[in-house]
């Protein structure tokens, strides 16, 4: 990382944003907001890029920024016979469901109808009743089934939720490893506990033994081998960290190893294997956490280049966005597939249903089952999932191994 | 009755029209409230709705929850002003709201009360938790009490996650239904809220309960209730020999403090159409303390000054993209250094004293020839 | 005359250490009774034992055959026993006339709520409480600076301000603590006048903790002296100044400060 | 239990630590710091920061003499430094003056939480959202290999520690007894243990207030700075945004201990490391209630915490 450069980009970008102040404080507010070019489209990001939780929305954030100004590089996008420049409107939501409601409604008084996020579920389900009363299509990253079954009916959910992750990996560590038992531990907070839930229901599924199930740690936790102690003692298989932040892992991760423990790591979240690497090292080798597509196996050419510009953009690159790169491309692919979808998201209700189209990021994306498509059918029984291909990784020496890839359906 | 005799060396304090000025406002206070309350009346129900209503569609919700959103966290700060008032620093405002919410949310979801019930009930509920825990914590003073009530916030929110057989835990109450339309005897007396009109009828709602607010806690300033309080922040012990019971006069403030965070919460709860442990937390504990002191603790407005300035200022700082938060802490501490003592502290009265007290001491009279810009 | 307080063997420890050691006297209604003593002597500390700021370690004190040691301390003032204090304590943000209003509480016929909505009552009240305040103020000369912030005030008129706060309650006895501590002589004498006119004109019991000897023996009736926490005479000016235990007590600088 | 009693004392050990610089700067000041957690962030990134790059032109393993790597300390001394100088300035340029003008102490936790707020939005944008760690600064551990160490008695189980733990647990050990000292025997120490007892009087003696003040503020925001750089090495690394919950934590730990007492800050400190260690050992998931309602119904007790003089 060079600090230097980054200090300097932000130097630049603070006198930037200073003169975009004095700018909107002259002008009045109605000019700047509706002053704005035809032919561009604007994306909504609502999420949390601040305050302890920055983690889940910054990388979030940055991917869309990352491929808007690709596309943007491009010549836009067409859509319709029109091309348009893709536009990322964001709104840091602080994790309070009360900001994500003013998010939503910053997107709808901007005529936004797409918005990716937000990270939460406490802010995903309070952002539900607008969305649907003033028509605004959004991919939260949260997993609560309410929020995508019928009678709900805006939410795309965009990743594979722990639920549908969590069963394929118990089976497969069942079938390969012969795990038998499994503990579990998760932050006290709401996303962190419903996934541990969900995670308990998925064990039992898959047959396995939960043998410690109530352990949980208060967010600021960075000490975890009190937490740890009584986990390890109960002398689980498998660790599950239900909904840990990806800040989380590597320090839970060590200290497991440290305190003797020699089963497998277990997250149904994205992670990052750089810092996996610099926090835990060796340690973290086996731990098992859900990817996107950068593996060197999946990974396509587009892929890769999308990694660099997004570390040329930014300094670093976060692995956590390999999640996170297709919900903006899925958006504008439904689009191109039906154009009057820009003005009216019923139109979009009306093409999740057929719509298919190739998969850029990986390799082999025009094969029928590695398409872009919506499913979620068995899940929520409408299709309000984005389709990604269910990697399951595996850390090692530094990298991600792909250990198997499934489907959610 | 005999008199006792004045004493010459005493030096008699110096009385000028700036005494005289602040005599007269303090006196003359009971005749503007009426002034001020139809004044806003009018501005909040009917210029404002009127100005929203010239806006595009899109936007109209926008600023009707943006309106919203001001009114319900100016009613919670209202209580921590309130606690202010007694001398105490509150930092668990945020536990009565997540408390207020989820009666709101669990009356109405598990018992089937409609929602105008919930409110008062809400506020009620949060006066009995006041009482459970003011009484052994109003006590404490000073960052002691700031602490443990900071505390609270947390504790509400572990309740919240560790009991799920009655908050239904992490996943919290999702899809609580809209209010209701109330009748009687044929009349419509309040509107069924609809997905279409209920950021308006909700501004209406909270705008008027701020309203309300802000007229009892007036009279409450007003009244010789008010000044025991002030007498309660200023010296505890002298207000007890006094003969003041202490007990309840810190108890009392504490607990309408915990009623208008329990009724903020319910109406949080109504606005959201749904509540999880995360809608009040710490963070809004030691926000509605900052509107508190950005707004000035002097002045029973000062809350709701602090938090049109630093939510509308956060919204416009919007614009700054990423590096939103660093503007705003600048601002923050940029304005702390000009106005330490609060944004009411610069009432028109005091400005119009110090101009009056500057044109009194650079020119005694007002027909001298203008004199040239030496000073 | 009728006793109104007595103290009954009245004693309070520290950890170790014995500030009041069994004392006992007691007041007469009307009467204005000093307690003197050296510097440590326990005379603040008995003081704040009268006024029930602080509890007992054993003994206890009755006000008209009422025990009154143990009470909140504003039920002790709501029976009408009302200290002031030592320090300028006083409501700093406050003006002078208000300070005076509040401390009419004890005097308040309606209650809190009553006053909240300003019930007939409540009102009458009101206007009856600001009346007097403005007597009072009057009475002790304060008129002049009613709508002074307290913190405006000067020293001596702080003083005063203590003392119409003390007033404003209606007391049956009146416990001042060393009201004329850093005043200058003349000063000193106007306060006492005022004090003696306190009883003279609104038949006060008035129960004093001074050290300044010359306004001590110019006002008392009577005097208690503490040494080490215990009693070593009791009596009036004349027998005071005559006791020998007093004079050892006072040691070397005696004549000085007790004014013989 | 023995690793339960080992990691009651690790934790303990940092929270201390954390705890010893708000208490005294709220000691001398009466200030609630909120931007403590923030300070103590940044310690730990600019520790980071040295150790993985070193000073610009010269590479972090230029200080490696006779095979002992010394860019640690060296790191963890720079980020004292550099905390040491920001708190001085804070106090400086922004505490003083609202000090001086405002009319209530407390409107300085204003300032103190815009102060926070600015720590917080400067280090995300400067280090990112990722979690930063350094290497262990020893290998190996200590481990009985899951057989109890002593079988006889109940409870006894196995017990693990890394080496590396031993050694920061010896460091931070060490700098509380080198604090404590030197507010005990040095000149400044002692002016600034009369300035919290009793700022009227430490006046009346002949301290210079301002000064001792700004020593006092620059000390405690250095003692965050160097707990960062330490904690950075001890819990597997730091985290730009965790700041703000720190700062919380802290201040339970000076709440229970008596606040601006600095044998209270310690020994809130290693108390709530052990509740929570044994906490988390038998109460699962209502620990953390479990230890929150207990500090309410303890301070409600004895509000002024375990050795607080009475309202501070």
């Amino acid at each position: 990382m060079s600090l230097s450069k980054n200090i300097l980009r932000h130097m630049t970008g603070v006198a930037g944003a200073t003169a975009l102040i004095l700018a909107t404080s002259s002008l009045t507010g109605t000019l700047t907001t509706t002053a704005r070019a035809a032919d561009e489209l604007h994306i909504g990001f609502v999420g949390v890029t601040s305050g302890p939780a920055a983690a889940w929305g910054t990388s979030n954030k940055r991917s869309m920024e990352t491929r808007a100004d690709w596309l943007n590089e491009t010549g836009g996008v067409e859509i319709g016979g029109k091309k348009y420049k893709i536009v990322i409107d964001s709104f840091d939501d602080q994790k309070d469901p009360k900001l994500a409601i003013e998010g939503i409604n910053q997107m709808i008084s901007k005529g936004v109808h797409y918005v990716v996020g937000p990270n939460t579920d406490d802010g995903a389900s309070a952002v539900r009743p607008d969305a649907e009363a003033k028509g605004v299509i959004y991919f939260p990253y949260a997993f609560p089934k309410e929020l995508y079954t019928k009678p709900a009916k805006n939410a795309v959910l965009g990743m594979i939720a722990n639920y549908q992750s969590g069963p394929a990996i118990f089976k497969w560590l069942k079938d390969n490893e012969k795990l038998q038992t499994l503990a579990m531990i998760a932050a006290n907070e709401s996303d962190a506990l419903s996934q541990r839930d969900g995670g308990m229901a998925a064990a039992k599924a898959a047959g396995l033994k939960v043998v410690s199930g109530t352990v949980t740690y208060q967010s600021d936790t960075t000490d975890f081998a009190p937490i740890l102690t009584p986990v390890i003692k109960s002398k689980p298989g498998a660790i599950y960290l239900a909904g840990v932040s990806p800040a989380h892992a590597p320090r839970i991760i060590k200290v497991g190893r440290e305190l003797g423990f020699k089963g497998r790591f277990i997250a149904t979240t994205g992670m990052d294997a750089k810092v996996l690497k610099e926090g835990a090292g060796d340690a973290a080798n086996g731990f098992i956490s859900v990817g996107g597509a950068s593996t060197p196996e999946l990974a396509s050419p587009m892929m890769k280049e999308f990694v660099t510009r997004y570390t040329k953009k930014f300094g670093e690159y976060n692995d956590e966005s390999n999640t996170k790169v297709y919900a903006l491309d899925y958006i504008l692919e439904t689009l191109k597939a039906n154009p009057k979808a820009m003005k009216d998201v019923n139109e979009f209700k009306k093409t999740i249903d057929s719509f298919s189209a190739n998969n850029p990021f990986v390799n082999g994306g025009d094969k029928p089952n590695m398409k872009m498509r919506y499913v979620g059918m068995s899940s929520f029984g409408q299709k309000r999932q984005i389709f990604v291909p269910m990697v399951i990784n595996e850390y090692r020496d530094g990298d991600f191994k792909t250990l198997f890839v499934g489907q959610a359906d | 009755m005999e008199r006792f005799p004045s004493n010459p060396n005493l030096p008699s304090p110096q009385r000028g029209n700036l005494s005289n000025l602040s005599r007269f406002v303090q006196e003359s206070r009971p005749t503007w409230p009426w002034l001020g309350t139809v004044f806003a009346l009018i501005l909040l129900f009917f210029v404002i709705p009127d100005f929203i209503a010239s806006m595009r569609p899109e936007k109209q919700g926008l600023i009707y929850y943006q309106f919203t959103q001001i009114a319900l966290l100016s009613i919670a700060a209202a209580g921590v002003w309130l606690t202010f008032y007694i001398g105490r620093i509150n930092i668990g405002q945020g536990a009565l709201c997540l408390v207020g919410a989820y009666v709101s949310a669990i009356v109405q979801v598990k018992l089937d009360v409609s929602y105008w019930l919930t409110i008062p009930l809400a506020g009620i509920f949060c006066v009995l938790v006041g009482i459970v825990i003011g009484w052994p914590i109003l006590r404490l003073r000073g960052v002691y009490f700031a602490m443990i009530t900071l505390i609270l916030t947390e504790v509400a929110k572990l309740v919240v996650l560790n009991f799920p057989i009655v908050t239904n835990g992490a996943r919290g109450i999702t899809n609580i239904p809209l209010p209701e339309a109330v009748t009687l005897f044929g009349f419509t007396i309040l509107p069924e809220f609809t997905a279409d009109n209920n950021r308006m009828y909700f501004y209406f709602l909270s705008m008027f309960v701020m309203v309300l607010t802000f007229i009892a806690l007036f009279r409450l300033v007003h009244s010789r209730i008010g000044r025991l309080c002030k007498s309660l922040q200023q010296n505890e012990e002298l207000a007890s020999s006094l003969g003041v019971n202490l007990v309840l006069l810190r108890l009392i403030p504490f607990c309408i403090s915990c009623f208008m965070g329990g009724v903020a919460g319910a109406l949080a709860a109504g606005v959201q159409h749904n509540v999880g442990p995360s809608i009040f937390t710490v963070q809004d504990s030691v926000n509605y303390m900052l509107y508190c002191f950005m707004g000035g603790l002097g002045n029973l407005f000062g809350p709701l000054v602090g938090t049109v300035i630093l939510r509308m200022g956060w919204n416009y700082l919007t614009a700054a993209g990423d590096y939103q938060l660093l503007f705003y802490a600048i601002a923050l501490i940029i304005l702390m250094l000009i106005i330490p003592n609060g944004v009411m502290s610069l009432s028109p009265v005091r400005i119009y004293q110090r101009v009056v007290g500057w044109l009194g001491n650079r020119r005694p009279t007002l027909n001298t020839v203008p004199h040239n810009r030496k000073s | 005359m009728e006793t109104i307080l007595e103290v009954n063997e009245v004693s309070r420890k520290f950890g170790g250490l014995v500030a009041v050691n069994g004392v006992s006297f007691t007041v007469k209604k009307g009467e204005i009774l000093s307690v003197i003593g050296p510097n440590g002597a326990g005379k603040s500390t008995l003081f704040k034992l009268i006024s029930s700021f602080m509890p007992t370690s054993s003994g206890n004190v009755t006000f008209r055959k009422e025990r009154i040691s143990g009470l909140a301390p504003h039920i002790v003032a709501r029976k009408g026993v009302v200290r002031t204090f030592q320090e300028t304590t006083i409501f700093r943000n406050m003006t002078v006339r208000e300070t005076v209003i509040v401390a009419h509480h004890l005097r308040s016929r309606a209650n809190l709520v009553g006053y909240y909505f300003g019930t007939h009552l409540a009102r009458k009240d009101e206007r009856e409480f600001g009346e007097s305040a403005d007597e009072i103020l009057a009475f002790l000369n304060l008129t002049a600076m009613a709508h002074e912030q307290a913190s405006n005030l000067p020293h001596g008129h702080l003083r005063a301000l203590g003392i119409a706060m003390g007033l404003a309650t209606n007391p049956v006895i009146l416990l001042l603590d060393e009201p004329f501590a850093g005043m200058n002589h003349e000063e000193t004498m106007r306060a006492v006048e005022m004090v003696r006119s306190l009883r003279d004109n609104r038949g006060l019991t008035v129960l004093l903790v001074e050290h300044d000897m010359p306004a001590v023996m110019k006002i008392s009736d009577r005097i208690v002296v503490l040494n080490f926490g215990q009693k070593i005479a009791e009596g009036t000016p004349q027998e005071i100044q005559q006791n020998p235990a007093v004079i050892e007590a006072y040691l070397g600088t005696a004549d000085e400060s007790i004014g013989i | 239990m023995e690793q339960v009693v080992v990691n009651g004392l690790f934790s303990g050990a940092q929270y201390s630590l954390i705890a010893l610089g708000l208490t005294l700067i709220f000691g001398l000041m009466n200030v609630l710091n909120f931007a403590h957690g923030q300070m103590y962030v940044l310690g730990g990134l600019v520790t980071y920061t040295i150790v993985t790059f070193g000073f610009g032109f010269i590479p972090p393993d230029a200080f490696t003499i006779f095979g002992i790597d010394f860019i640690f300390p060296i790191a963890l001394i720079c980020a004292g430094m550099v905390l040491a100088i920001l708190g001085a300035l804070f106090e400086k340029l922004l505490f003083r003056t609202v000090i001086r003008r405002s009319k209530r102490d407390e409107s300085t936790m204003l300032l103190a939480a815009a102060t926070a707020f600015l720590l917080d939005a400067s280090l995300l944008l400067i280090f990112g959202e990722k979690l930063h760690s350094v290497p262990d600064l020893v290998d190996g551990i200590i481990s009985t290999d899951l057989e109890p160490v002593f079988p006889a008695i109940p409870f006894s189980d196995s017990f693990n520690l890394p080496y590396y733990k031993l050694l920061l647990g010896v460091i931070a050990f060490v700098m509380i007894l080198l604090f404590v000292a030197g507010m005990r025997f040095t000149r400044p120490g002692r002016a600034m243990r009369a300035l919290a007892q009793d700022r009227m009087a430490a006046q009346l003696m002949g301290v210079n207030v301002g000064r001792y003040t700004m020593i006092g503020f620059a000390v405690g925001a250095m003692l965050a700075g160097m707990t960062g750089g330490l904690l950075l090495a001890a819990s597997g690394g730091i985290q730009a945004t965790e700041g703000g919950a720190k700062s919380i934590l802290a201040f339970e730990m000076i709440m229970l201990g008596g606040a601006g007492v600095t044998g209270g800050a310690i020994a809130g400190g290693f108390i709530l490391g052990m509740m929570q260690s044994v906490g988390h050992s038998f109460l699962g998931n209502f620990t953390d209630l479990v230890i929150f309602a207990a500090l309410v119904v303890f301070l409600s007790i004895r509000p002024q915490g375990l050795m607080g003089k009475p309202w501070g």
